[in-house]
């Protein structure tokens, strides 16, 4: 029943998570280029806040301001051979990639240059070479395909992981039951991130889960390894998440973490009761005492890595580029029609034999 | 008569049989203390209780499952899909225990559990989320599945959808949600396989079910005004049971008959139609029985995009134009 | 972690489960009757099976030999708003809760007089009218409806519980754990009763499933409590189900139990390596000292409760009565033509308006 | 050539395709150590290990999704589903996942994966174990499937399906695996989408899939020598993609045609062949499209029963002479 971290041969001091030695070793300029990640987010999602306010786009749009220190600080852990996944709240892993602000931006506008050619949306950003791979709608169904993405990696025999995310509603899927089995008998080296921002959409977690200890506890009946984790401390994020990536690495083992943290808006947009089932003081006090960028910030004050100066250096960069990524949606064309029915088949779009051999589609 | 919302009207529906039967109780996610995700519940849970109207967690499997266990015992469960796509991950209780209980216990259970919610593309929600499996569901003996246009339809097929003694699917459409229509104050229901000519017509049978009706009905609006062609709107309503013969009877009549849907065409409602038509009209027709629907790939996230993809007028306009 | 009966309120010693209330409170008669019970089991799938082989029937055929113990053990408990729903391997809970070898064997023939009139087969043994809901195919389908039959016994205030069936290969469905975690959260009164035959089909438990304790175990990532049960002790199902029962009863809970258990023959008749995936030396040191009839028959005639010369008469009049049943099978009429129609929809089968309205049926 | 049957044809592939590409791997419950439940993988484990040739849990969902994410970095997963009924506790997975991916990546991922099992009714199974999805697959851009009816073509069209870089579905038939033909020693592939012509003939067409084609065969058979009339017989082969032309050009020939399948007549592939047929032979057409489904309820057990429930030649026969 102890978390992962418990575990002493980790060496880790719970009350200091900078002593890590994966945090030990950041250099200054890592440590602001976090910083730098997580205000990118977070004005990416203010900038399109704004426009799916003024119709810009369609669907739905699931902001990830409060949560920014889970994507940034595990974007951070990733090597060559470490692959990322998760839900459709997922501008934040996105950018933490390394995706640029602009094909993002018209990706939600419904462009032709967006990053899924306006063919995904919100929901559905891809990245296959930066491993990231989405972005996905169904809750929990990007669980076993978490897992996939650890078969490869170990049916290769590379030394990686796949980090897959979900949310505190999303445990309650089938499909992750069925992957944690499979993880775990299959030695996948997959971690399972849930981000417990504490409700899926107007649900409080003790009205959707039942649960000992945490929800990533329920990895014990799987004899998996579990640890709890404040999402909003980017040093704890990254020492206990190294764990898990290292025992991906070397035992080629699954992890399951649950990461604490919060949206400070809706759970999209258009989210009527917003402020109806959380109460006001709940969302600020998390505001005001939990948001991982400003902990942050005041953490590197505190280490001397950065001035207020640097803060809002970084801040204007990050508004302006958000700004200009709007100006680059804008500027782009929509799909042409012909476009709808282009990326359906592999075969077709390459024109191989298979392509051409019988009929695909079925418009008179 | 009172004019309100598509929403409304299901909304009521609701709200009279939770007063007529006890055992008539709303489940989903989100549908108690949120009000539904699109409104459709809004103040039943305020109205009737914890008991009557309740939140589930995600787990659709497990919940639609358990509302037809519970079904069998005599529960009258109402479950709302937030959308119907998430029907897939319920597939197996959907399409094995709800559609099979009756046959293999050689008739001793059934089933009479209703799950509803919106099933449509066309609000920019990506390809997962805009599924519209009406023809998988007709597919399956033991299910009924019906897909109202207008308020008034939305409530009286609701109603007699909780009443039935077998499961039935309702399929919504969020685009519709907020039309509205004409609905009487005083009680009806509309039985389960009555399709319903939404406008009388000589000259071309346009045969649709959902959206897709009213779609047809300004098409044929435009087709009068600016083309003088009479069309005759025939709505389905009810996929499966199915009334065949009033489809048949206008073909007839027309010698014409175009099939729209917002599905996507392989094995879509307008391919049994269509065979349908053709094998009970063989001499009635002028010309083959025309199909339109949604264009042949996953829906398409870009806005003006998705407009193209699904079943517009002017589309059904320029088809019929073709046909006659 | 600890199981439900360590619990020291429940009186129990594991050490002499026939000690424990509801069993000393057991007539001979009923102890009798619960070893009868057995034997026709035994008898019944013995004659199936000689029958299947002799190519009377098709489809499966899934034998409970060995397991009967459970079925009678659990069926024993039940009272008027106690339901019981398993899997496909159901004859031995169909003959528990009171149905008759005639109706079971004549729907094994695919006659009009069995069971579920020749529609079901094998698998699909259905009385409601004894709170007995099936007999269901796909592996771990059945456990969200035994979520729903205990909703149904809940939602009338009544005091009840159903215990649902599944196998030890089944707990990897992710519908088991969306019904555990509904099940928790409603306070449903379901035992979920995991029959651990220590395989499915041809893979062991150590090869489907990682697990810690045991498979039940993950139920205490649900708060919920849980057991494991000796099989092969009919005083030990009765004891610690009891235990469940109540619980169901009194507080509307619900427990997962998980009873050892083995099966003598192959996963179906048709099993080509029933005697590969198990060793030689394994099956029969279960049959040999695992076997729930032959335990409990000795330990009856411990108790003086039985003679040899009345187990032979229970054994002569179960062989007798299913030899019987196979001849009221063979006499028995298939269904008619017409007949495959029947039943699909009861507002037609009850010639209602509803059922008069549209077309439902699409053959020429 | 070496006459073999359709479960070795299938076993040939696999093993061929584990030979040719490393990247090939057997998934499936009982697939390695037991040697799959119809023998289909017999050996296959032995030959290639735990690596090449996998036992799962039984947890669909689990692993096809598990492949579905495997497949997007590279690995060929060709999973068995022990019956392709069990294809809806994994639906999400498969007709969200494995189908939207490419699309909704805008192209930068595919998916190579092959899901395969029998998917057929007549072996007495019951409803829950006798679906027969191909229209639902078929339905749905993105998705491939194929229905082969001989040993010959079951190897060739297994080859290609893992070769093929979409994910493509095939469904095998319980009682054709022990059927045999001849196949070549020499290596082949039959492309995707290309229908065969079993049977030449000039009365009627009969046009159908998987074991239905061995049922026209013999209807074929019975007409010729009993009544005098020429059937050809179209096996589609692959429903989608699907060769319209082969279909076309038959029916402009014989005039006739007659659908015929095992699936459920509502929205089955024989309503989108009627529908095709009725749109592109209109003046071809000497009388209307039929067609010949099963018995529209769920799979009966009783053993007798289930034999009268789907197609079988005397049927088809009587069909034809109602339609000649
Ligand atoms: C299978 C399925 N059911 C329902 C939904 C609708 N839905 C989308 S997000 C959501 C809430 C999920 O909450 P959580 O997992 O906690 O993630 P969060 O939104 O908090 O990031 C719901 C119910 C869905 N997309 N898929
Ligand atoms: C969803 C699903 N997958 C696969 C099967 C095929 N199948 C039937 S029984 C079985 C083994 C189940 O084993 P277990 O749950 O241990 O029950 P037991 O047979 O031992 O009673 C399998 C794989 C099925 N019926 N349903
Ligand atoms: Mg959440
Ligand atoms: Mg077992």
């Amino acid at each position: 029943m102890k978390p992962s971290v418990a575990d002493p041969e980790h060496h880790i001091d719970p009350t200091d998570f900078a002593q890590a030695e994966i945090n030990k070793s950041l250099s200054p300029e890592t440590k602001i280029r976090l910083l730098r990640d997580m205000i990118r987010i977070r004005r990416f999602e203010e900038t399109a806040g704004k426009h799916y306010n003024a119709g810009k786009m369609g669907g739905f749009l699931h902001r990830y301001d409060g949560q920014e220190s889970i994507a940034v600080g595990c974007a951070s852990l990733m090597g060559a051979h470490d692959h990322m996944i998760t839900a459709y709240r997922n501008h934040g892993h996105a950018l933490s990639v390394g995706m640029s602000m602009e094909e993002c931006m018209a990706e939600l506008f419904g462009r032709a240059t967006g990053c899924s050619k306006g063919k995904g949306g919100s929901m559905h950003f891809f990245a296959p070479d930066k491993n990231y791979w989405g972005g996905h709608g169904i809750v929990g169904g990007q669980s076993p395909l978490g897992a996939g993405l650890a078969y490869y990696v170990k049916y290769k025999g590379l030394k990686g992981s796949c980090m897959c995310f979900m949310g505190d509603g999303a445990v309650n899927q089938g499909a992750y039951h069925e992957s944690l089995n499979l993880a775990g008998l299959f030695d996948l080296p997959v971690i399972y991130v849930i981000e417990n921002n504490g409700y899926s959409m107007g649900t409080s977690q003790a009205r959707s889960s039942v649960y000992k200890n945490c929800l990533a506890y329920r990895a014990d009946g799987y004899d998996i390894v579990w640890d709890l984790i404040n999402g909003w401390d980017l040093y704890e994020v990254r020492a206990k998440m190294q764990i898990a990536v290292k025992r991906a690495h070397e035992e080629s083992r699954p992890t399951v973490v649950e990461i604490n943290t919060y949206r400070h808006y809706g759970h999209s947009v258009a989210d009527s009761k917003a402020k109806v089932y959380r109460a006001e003081d709940e969302i600020e006090r998390f505001k005001q005492h939990h948001d991982p960028i400003q902990l942050w910030r005041n953490r590197l004050m505190e280490e001397g890595v950065i001035t207020e100066a640097v803060y809002q250096e970084l801040d204007k960069a990050a508004k302006a580029e958000a700004v200009a990524s709007v100006d680059f949606a804008e500027a782009s064309a929509y799909p042409e029609f012909e476009d709808i029915t282009k990326d359906v088949y592999f075969e077709v779009d390459e024109f191989t034999e298979a392509g051409r051999t019988g009929r695909h589609f079925f418009n008179d | 008569m009172p004019v309100i919302t598509y929403r409304e009207a299901i909304r009521h529906a609701l709200d009279e049989e939770l007063a007529r039967d006890e055992n008539v109780v709303i489940m989903g996610e989100e549908v108690a203390q949120y009000d539904g995700a699109y409104k459709v519940t809004q103040g039943l849970w305020k109205k009737w209780g914890d008991k009557r109207v309740v939140d589930t967690p995600i787990s659709e499997a497990g919940f639609i499952g358990m509302g037809i266990g519970a079904s069998m015992l005599g529960v009258r469960p109402v479950m709302e899909l937030m959308f119907w796509s998430f029907a897939y991950v319920a597939w197996d209780q959907m399409i094995n225990n709800a559609a099979t209980i009756r046959y293999m216990s050689g008739g001793k259970i059934n089933c009479p559990i209703v799950i509803r919610g919106p099933a449509n593309g066309g609000t920019n929600v990506g390809a997962t989320h805009s599924h519209t499996p009406e023809n998988f569901i007709a597919n399956t003996p033991g299910l009924k599945v019906v897909c109202p246009a207008t308020p008034y339809d939305a409530k009286g097929l609701m109603k007699a959808a909780i009443r039935d003694n077998d499961p039935v699917y309702v399929m919504e459409n969020t685009v519709l949600y907020g039309e509205t229509g004409e609905v009487p104050d005083e009680e009806y229901v509309i039985p389960i396989g009555v399709a319903d000519v939404k406008r009388e017509g000589s000259d071309i049978s346009l045969i649709a079910h959902g959206r897709a009706v009213i779609t047809c009905l300004k098409a044929a609006e435009i087709l009068a005004e600016e083309h003088g062609i009479d069309c005759e709107v025939v709505d389905l309503r009810s996929i499966r049971p199915l009334d065949e013969e009033t489809i048949i009877e206008s073909v007839r009549k027309t010698n014409r008959a175009l099939c729209v849907e917002e599905n996507k065409p392989f094995c879509g409602v307008g391919a049994q139609i269509a065979s349908l038509i053709q094998d009970r009209c063989f001499d009635d027709l002028d010309g083959p029985v025309g199909r339109i629907s949604a264009v042949d790939a996953p829906a398409i996230y870009s806005p003006p995009l998705e407009k193209l993809q699904l079943p517009y007028p002017e589309q059904v306009v320029q088809k019929v134009l073709a046909m006659v």
